[in-house]
């Protein structure tokens, strides 16, 4: 007798646990407000990253297209893994010292790891991280990029 | 005959097809050109409805899960499924080394053929019924139980393990839980005295049979839900197909087209269960009917069959996709004990109490 | 004359069958080899290798901020306690004292780490065990986590916020008010994770009484996290050997003794209730100071050997340092929970069916670069 | 109906070949499955024999179609012993061949 | 139990042994062939107790490999770090899998790392590399042109 | 442009030049309007192949959460078989010892098939270039369809890298048989010089 | 004669039925036999209903080709793989049986042609379900209840037999 | 509409199936290559036999199965007349049933339903 009592108890337990889990995912299918998703592409305009969001290494110019770095290949040394490599031309300054000056930055994105250290590390602040994330693209070598803008210089008062 | 279209009873539809043709050729033709009309209409039935249930699918699980689903592909993601058509028919068909060819490719003619023959048999509406047998529900079932062929000559044929092992379990499971389907709607017919379905429908004008058969019903329409669910492999019962076990279980080595009639037979498997289960239980394209209120029965009698019954239908779908998106899946020996130890031992219990009342005359209504 | 070709194996004998790399209830690249009788397991034997990507080999050309990098990567869903080995290694080699503040938030961070690597790993035990819905659940609600994290750190799941000697940078001022958010969110929330697997049925059946371990082979098989502590291995680096700053927070250890399978689920699920706990004591008064001290740009380690352990998400993290004095590590070994708990896996699936084993392996949650390395 | 137009002779022409094909099956076959099939296919044929006698010949009566009901059902409940006994032997033999089987007795 | 406790139990199983304080934990040092008697005891003894392997590292120390073992005692909470050294040539130690069940995978890891080889291991094979694999790569010789597929 | 993704201007998305590669001519009206329409099916249901190694599959499978919703696209249908899948995503490492998995799992898929390569990992063996087991790049077992920088790649990044594979499903031709796998390889060797 | 619908669907069915049993016990692969031989109960089935008999239609799909070929088809899977084939059956053998079949089977055929049937040749009626209930739970002269409680003896008696077998111990090392 | 139709679906699911399957063979695109027509086994090459040995757990079922499905084939008849002929069905069922459930319990005891 017992037995049998058990066995209609097990699946009266069983109907009842079933029926608390199927009143969660009920709850929610009729709560279509609930939901949360964000419509990608169709938010695009709104669509805000963090401000620290990591998307790619960039270096910031000014309007007289001028960038701060030395060239002095400190972030290229901490990079972890070879992402940046730095071309560096030595000019003559007005003043008839030789200096080293930036030729070509060139940072690779399908390489970075978004490690930081480059930013950390560099003297001069002259490189950051935007929020730009939408890279994707059908041929790897166009992820290889030049930061420095074309006949960029470095910026006054900038060692 | 005159032409008398509406849409609470199609009788006068079918029939005047049938007068006009057989007026117009010669009774061997017009038998051929009736069946070539049929046919290719049921042909568009069968694909709208199996594209519309997969949709409809990822839209509920979406829903069920907090996110919107497919909405890029036309308005809503309408479209989403025949997008998926398409692709998969321009999809290359791969054909597995020492496979039996031939199984291999009778596999998905078997499942299709089966859940197409078990379709024609389910009234949609007054007058919209392709085949009415007067072993009706006997028929359903006996058709459907050969589904199970064309899966474990699937899972056999493809030459993988995998594949095997999720054709031995869907075997094992399918054809478990047919008794149980089988003994709920036997539990229905004791009440009914009828196997045919136009005459199983007829019955509930006035009140439908989960209501009429109460307690014993209820408890056949539990159990039916269950097997039912587990007898077209769906989650939780979907061990054959268990992603995270089997890969894709006994359709692992199927790809293109050959997979979509898989994946397209499954949600048929599902609507015929459902539309039986409508159709025995819940009175078919009946509308709802309280004896004795008859103002209410009147206002639901404007509601056309067609749409009582897809309502309802639509109703147990939605209850056996609801019960996939909820539930873990259960082990196969779990699954059997399932079926060996409760539902069988209960529906033949419940079969003896349908009995019982049907003797004493207890049930509701007459 | 025989009509046709008989078999030459005898019937009941063990055949083999792959479960991976590419499948899906291996949690990314495991290979494991079933000997299978019928449907009973007899023999797992997995074959890991298929991530081995070499970072031991690496760390000894890499500076220890480099390094950093790497350890991000191992456990990634722990990627915070990982540098946090490091860090500490670095500091006490170094006796640095890092500033109260730092302490603070590294464990907060942790601990949110925690509570978002066990989300992940919820989702992923119900997807194995076949509830898709579980996976949408919990990924929902880690999401918050890792907004919180891409606010202060700048990436969702692989920060590298910890540098020798403090964090790379402040905290966002939003920080404590959506972390606070968050626990009021998510103290709303974990019950309905019980409601929907916890407490199912087939959920228990499945797991209860299923992959026992006692607590000697926990040990001896050194199965550490809530893997180990559903045995009732009382493992908890962060209770025995106290850094950051657990030592000041009060928590209790979940420990349960069954040993099964849902004795570890519930022992993850109580460790949530944990970690919530522990930020809620500390959200509100994290103290004011510096978020790093001043390093050298070269950090040399003095010759000697270093050891640290924390707890990870998955138990047990320890990286064994051997310097000779320069700024890269002689050698530098990483104690990963995965690999560990992996090799019990055999013994916790002998005389199981395959659905067990998926179970087994979903509770025992391994990540798998970790175990490759 | 269905039926009309069609001569009785007709469906006995088909379930003699049907018969036959069985019974060559019986004769050729050594697997003890196959020819568990070939019984079946014997099974049928007569079971067709007896539906079509009742049909055409004793239309109002229902002896043949109950006949054929029991044959059925005695056919399923061989089957299931059979199988039963086939796999036996499998599990010890490693062969269903009648023949292999013989060899292997002691 | 104190380092110096340790010590003298220690030296009690086995007087060969080379006890040191480091900066962080109790070394002990001991020869190759004494050491799965020594771990049987360390780990069966009472007082020891020493039940729960935690880690288990190869080494190359240029001129000899060699194997550190960092164990836990879970009852007393007392940590040591165990040393056994071998040569390069024929690197040859006992495995402790049978005492300790977690050092089967790391054994492994440090055979297919450091090609050390656990005699009595019951199943020494490559964990992580394919079994084509030349060279052990953690070793500091170690030449990473031999492999390069990709 | 006879590309057009919803919501998606052409001049919003990177590599244009390198899309232009691909135009393929359709020949007469007839086959430009099947092309259209199957085109249209094939770019709107891409299933991926369960394929993930590390990191990267983490912010793969919150892609496919609820937040991000893969599903939107059509492509939530995960397929752990490779004969269902038409699109491997390469989320994460690929090791020496994964290459011939890999490889072989590409094989095995039907045609036509695509490949991304999500995270530095997979374009260029990343945080690992200098390891003695890694791939650098899975571009050197099996040809890439898109890459998807990052590390990882945000979700949204890489619902971006599915337009960018839909863009380029639009651009072939369905009849031309230019899909098969040896002509594609040979011109992503080209495009890749 | 003019030609119907039940002309083709007879024909479709002798086909199958002539086609399929013949590649039954011919075909070299095992479970293809058994598809064949699902394929000729279903034809049967169709002849079934094509004589109006439809419940023995629906039992003849249920049990036949939905239990016993089911039930052989996994019989199939766990004895046999797709690598193996049956070899040709020795010439003498096939020869000799082939003979004698097709001798029994001409026998057969002519002494059905030659017979006159008295065969009625007014369309079947349908036979309703009721009237098969009624003649099998009733106990009097045409009815069948006897059977039907001594079918369950039976069952039992299967199934336990199936049992025991099956359950037995190998039965010597 | 009658049994004609039957026929009807049976061939309009044929063509449907293999209409689709040929013209899916012309139209789609295809490639060779040395592993593709493998099975698929993870990414990994299949070693030994396709093919797993089961024990008595699956067959087992078979075979209750089909004594079961005999008796569902049975009972259908007495459903439909259960309600004209009353007691005298009810007491044969019974009879059925319990015969029936004796076996069921032969099988429970002999722990033939607990899957091996
Ligand atoms: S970016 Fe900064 S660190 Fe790098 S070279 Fe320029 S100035 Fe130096
Ligand atoms: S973020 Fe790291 S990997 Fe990327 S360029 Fe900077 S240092 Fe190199
Ligand atoms: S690219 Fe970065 S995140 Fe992705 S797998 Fe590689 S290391 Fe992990």
């Amino acid at each position: 007798m017992r037995e049998i009592i058990n066995y209609f108890k097990s699946i009266f337990f069983a109907l009842k646990s079933l029926w608390t889990g199927m009143k969660v995912t009920g709850s929610y299918f009729f709560r279509p407000w609930t939901i949360i998703t964000q419509q990608y592409p169709e938010n695009r305009k709104t669509l805000k990253m963090f401000e620290r969001t990591k998307g790619e290494l960039v270096m910031p110019h000014n309007d007289k297209n001028e960038h701060q770095c030395t060239a002095c290949g400190i972030c290229q040394m901490n990079c972890p893994n070879g992402t940046i490599a730095i071309t560096s031309l030595s000019i003559e300054t007005p003043d008839g010292k030789k200096k080293k000056a930036l030729d070509k930055y060139i940072y690779n994105l399908g390489m970075c790891t978004f490690c930081g250290l480059c930013v950390k590390v560099c003297p001069s602040d002259a490189i950051v991280f935007s929020n730009k994330f939408e890279h994707a693209v059908f041929n790897k070598n166009k992820l290889v990029k030049t930061l420095n803008k074309e006949g960029s210089t470095l910026k006054k008062g900038v060692e | 005959m005159p032409f008398t279209f509406s849409i609470y009873d199609f009788t006068g539809f079918t029939q005047w097809i049938d007068a006009t043709l057989r007026g117009a050729c010669s009774p061997f033709w017009a038998v051929l050109w009736e069946m070539v009309i049929v046919g290719v209409l049921f042909l568009a039935f069968y694909a709208v409805v199996g594209l519309y249930l997969v949709y409809a699918e990822r839209k509920v699980c979406a829903f069920i899960q907090n996110r919107v689903g497919p909405n890029r592909v036309g308005p809503y993601g309408f479209f989403q499924t025949i997008a998926d058509l398409i692709k998969l028919l321009m999809k290359e068909i791969i054909s597995i080394r020492e496979a039996d060819k031939l199984l291999f490719n009778l596999a998905p003619f078997i499942v299709i053929v089966t859940s197409f023959l078990a379709l024609a048999a389910i009234p949609f509406a007054k007058g919209l019924h392709p085949i009415d047998l007067n072993i009706g529900v006997f028929y359903v079932m006996a058709i459907s139980s050969m589904g199970v062929v064309g899966i474990l000559l699937a899972g056999w044929s493809s030459n993988s393990k995998y594949s095997l092992l999720g054709a031995m379990r869907s075997g094992a499971q399918i054809i478990s839980y047919e008794l149980s389907v089988g003994m709920a709607l036997v539990t229905m017919c004791v009440l009914a005295g009828s196997l045919q379905l136009s005459v199983i429908v007829e019955q509930q004008r006035d009140l439908w049979f989960i209501f009429k058969g109460h307690f014993p019903a209820v408890t056949a329409f539990i159990i039916y839900m269950i097997a039912a669910t587990a007898e077209t492999n769906r989650g939780p019962f979907d061990l054959a197909e268990a992603e995270s076990e089997l890969a894709a279980g006994f359709h692992t080595e199927y790809s293109g087209i050959k997979f979509a009639f898989f994946f397209l037979a499954e949600y048929m498997n599902m609507f015929i269960v459902a539309s039986l289960a409508a159709t025995v239980f819940l009175g078919g394209w009946m509308p709802f009917h309280i004896p004795g209120l008859e103002s209410f029965n009147h206002v639901m009698d404007f509601i056309p069959p067609v749409l009582w019954y897809i309502g309802k239908t639509a109703f147990i779908i939605l209850l056996m996709m609801w019960f996939k998106w909820t539930f873990p899946r259960l082990r196969i020996d779990q699954l059997l004990n399932l079926e060996w130890k409760f539902l069988l031992p209960i529906s033949l219990v419940n079969i003896l109490i349908m009995a019982f009342i049907v003797l004493m005359g207890w049930y509701i209504g007459l | 004359m025989t009509e046709e070709i008989i078999i030459k194996e005898a019937p009941e004998q063990e055949i083999s069958i792959n479960m991976g790399p590419q499948h899906p209830s291996t949690h990314g690249v495991l290979r494991l080899v079933l000997s299978l009788k019928g449907e009973m397991v007899q023999k797992v034997e997995p074959h890991c290798g298929y991530i081995h990507r070499g970072i031991e080999k690496m760390t000894e050309s890499m500076t220890y901020q480099q390094i950093i990098h790497l350890t991000d990567r191992l456990d990634y869903l722990s990627a915070h306690m990982n540098n946090a080995a490091v860090c500490l290694a670095v500091e006490k080699a170094l006796d640095i004292e890092v500033p109260e503040r730092v302490k603070v938030i590294r464990t907060i961070i942790e601990e949110l780490a925690r509570i978002a690597s066990h989300q992940l790993w919820w989702c992923s035990f119900g997807m194995d065990l076949g509830g898709l819905t579980c996976f949408f659940y919990g990924l929902r609600d880690r999401e918050k986590i890792l907004d919180i994290f891409e606010e202060t750190t700048g990436s969702r799941l692989i920060q590298s916020y910890n540098c020798p000697g403090g964090l790379m940078a402040d905290l966002h001022p939003d920080f404590q008010r959506k972390v606070k958010e968050f626990i009021v969110y998510f103290r709303k929330l974990l019950p309905e994770y019980d409601e929907l697997l916890s407490g199912n049925i087939i959920m228990m059946e499945r797991s209860k009484g299923i992959g026992v371990m006692t607590k000697e082979q926990a040990i001896s098989y050194g199965m550490t996290g809530p893997s180990g502590r559903g045995s009732g291995f009382s493992c908890d680096v962060r209770k025995h050997h106290p850094y950051h700053a657990y030592d000041k927070v009060k928590f209790n250890e979940v420990l349960r003794t069954e040993g099964d399978t849902y004795a570890r689920y519930m022992v993850r699920i109580d460790e949530m209730r944990e970690s919530m706990n522990i930020i809620e004591q500390l959200i509100d008064n994290i103290p004011a100071g510096d978020f790093a001290v001043k390093m050298k740009p070269i950090i040399k380690l003095p010759e000697g050997e270093y050891y640290q352990r924390v707890e990870a998400a998955r138990g047990e993290f320890g990286i064994y340092i051997i310097s000779k004095g320069e700024k890269y590590p002689y050698r530098m070994k990483f104690r990963s929970p995965n690999f560990s708990n992996l090799s019990a896996l055999d013994a916790l699936t002998r005389g199981h069916k395959i659905a067990d084993l998926v179970a087994i392996g979903g509770s025992l949650d391994y990540v798998i670069p970790d175990i490759d390395r | 109906m269905l039926n009309a137009g069609i001569p009785m002779e007709a469906f006995l022409v088909v379930s003699t070949l049907m018969f036959f094909a069985g019974v060559y099956g019986f004769l050729t076959r050594r697997n003890l499955i196959t020819i568990l099939m070939s019984v079946e296919l014997i099974l049928n044929s007569v079971n067709i024999n007896f539906l079509v006698f009742n049909r055409f010949l004793y239309p109002d009566k229902l002896q043949g179609h109950f006949f054929s009901l029991f044959i059925i059902a005695i056919a399923a409940a061989e089957a299931a012993v059979a199988i039963a006994i086939i796999i036996n032997i499998y599990r010890h033999f490693n062969t269903i061949n009648v023949e292999d089987v013989d060899k292997m007795r002691y | 139990m104190t380092n110096q406790e340790l010590k003298d139990s220690i030296l009690k199983i086995e007087p060969t042994a080379v006890l040191e304080e480091g900066k962080q934990y109790l070394n002990l040092t001991v020869a190759s062939d004494k050491w799965h008697s020594l771990a049987q005891q360390l780990k069966e003894n009472k007082d020891l107790a020493f039940d729960y392997l935690f880690n288990l590292t190869g080494v190359d120390y240029g001129d000899t490999l060699g194997v550190v073992y960092h164990l836990e005692s879970t009852t007393f909470h007392h940590v040591m770090v165990v040393r056994v050294s071998a040569d390069r040539q024929n690197p040859q130690i006992p495995t402790i899998c049978d005492i300790w069940r977690t050092a089967e995978f790391h054994e492994r890891e440090a055979f297919d790392f450091f090609g050390i080889k656990f005699t009595n291991h019951p199943d020494l094979r490559r964990i992580f590399l394919d079994e084509e694999w030349k060279g052990y790569p953690l070793r500091k010789d170690y030449d990473s042109s031999l492999n390069q597929s990709y | 442009m006879g590309v057009k993704i919803k919501s998606m201007k052409y001049e919003d998305f990177e590599d244009n030049e390198g899309l232009e590669v691909f135009k393929q001519s359709g020949g007469n009206i007839l086959f430009t309007t099947l092309d259209g329409i199957i085109n249209w099916g094939r770019s709107n249901s891409i299933w991926p192949l369960t394929f993930a190694t590390s990191c990267c599959g983490i912010e793969m499978m919150a892609a496919g959460a609820a937040r991000h919703d893969f599903a939107r696209f059509g492509i939530e249908v995960y397929r752990a078989s490779p004969r269902q899948a038409d699109v491997i995503v390469v989320a994460g490492t690929i090791v020496p010892k994964m290459a011939p998995v890999l490889k072989r799992l590409y094989d095995q898929m039907p045609d036509p098939k695509y490949v991304i390569a999500m995270g530095a990992c997979a374009i260029s063996g990343g945080p690992f270039v200098n390891s003695y087991s890694i791939v650098k790049g899975v571009d050197l077992i099996i040809p890439v369809d898109v890459y998807v920088p990052g590390c990882p790649p945000r979700p949204e990044a890489l619902l971006y890298g599915v337009m960018q594979l839909q863009r380029k499903i639009k651009m072939e031709s369905a009849f031309s048989k230019k899909n098969t796998e040896a002509q594609r390889t040979q011109r992503d060797t080209e495009n890749n010089k | 004669m003019e030609i119907t619908v039940n002309h083709l669907m007879f024909g479709l069915f002798a086909a199958m039925i002539m086609v399929f049993s013949i590649l039954t016990v011919t075909t070299r692969r095992i479970l293809r036999a058994a598809t064949f031989l699902l394929l000729v109960l279903v034809a049967t089935a169709g002849l079934y209903f094509m004589l109006n008999y439809q419940f023995m239609a629906g039992v003849q799909l249920t049990l036949y080709a939905g239990g016993i070929v089911v039930l052989i088809i996994f019989s199939i899977l766990l004895t046999s793989h797709i690598s193996q084939k049956f070899e040709p059956v020795g010439w003498k053998k096939a020869y000799f049986s082939a003979l004698a079949s097709i001798a029994g089977a001409i026998l057969c055929i002519t002494t059905i042609l030659q017979h006159k049937f008295q065969a009625t040749t007014e369309a079947a009626k349908e036979i309703d379900m009721k009237l098969i209930g009624n003649s099998m739970l009733s106990t009097d002269r045409d009815g069948y209840a006897l059977p039907f409680e001594v079918i369950s003896v039976l069952l039992l008696a299967a199934m336990i037999g199936a049992i025991v077998v099956a359950k037995r111990k190998k039965l010597k090392e | 509409m009658s049994g004609e139709f039957l026929i009807l679906f049976f061939i309009v699911a044929v063509v449907l199936v293999g209409g689709a399957i040929i013209f899916s063979n012309y139209a789609a695109p295809t490639s060779e290559n040395a592993v593709k027509h493998d099975p698929y086994e993870c990414g990994i090459p299949t070693k030994g036999l396709t093919w797993l040995q089961f024990n008595v757990g699956y067959y087992l079922f078979a075979i209750i199965f089909l004594v079961f499905d005999v008796e569902i084939v049975f009972v259908f008849p007495w459903a439909v007349v259960m309600k004209d002929l009353g007691m005298s069905a009810f007491i044969e069922i019974v009879i059925f049933f319990f015969v029936l459930v004796l076996g069921l319990m032969y099988a429970w005891k002999k722990k033939a339903l607990v899957w091996e």
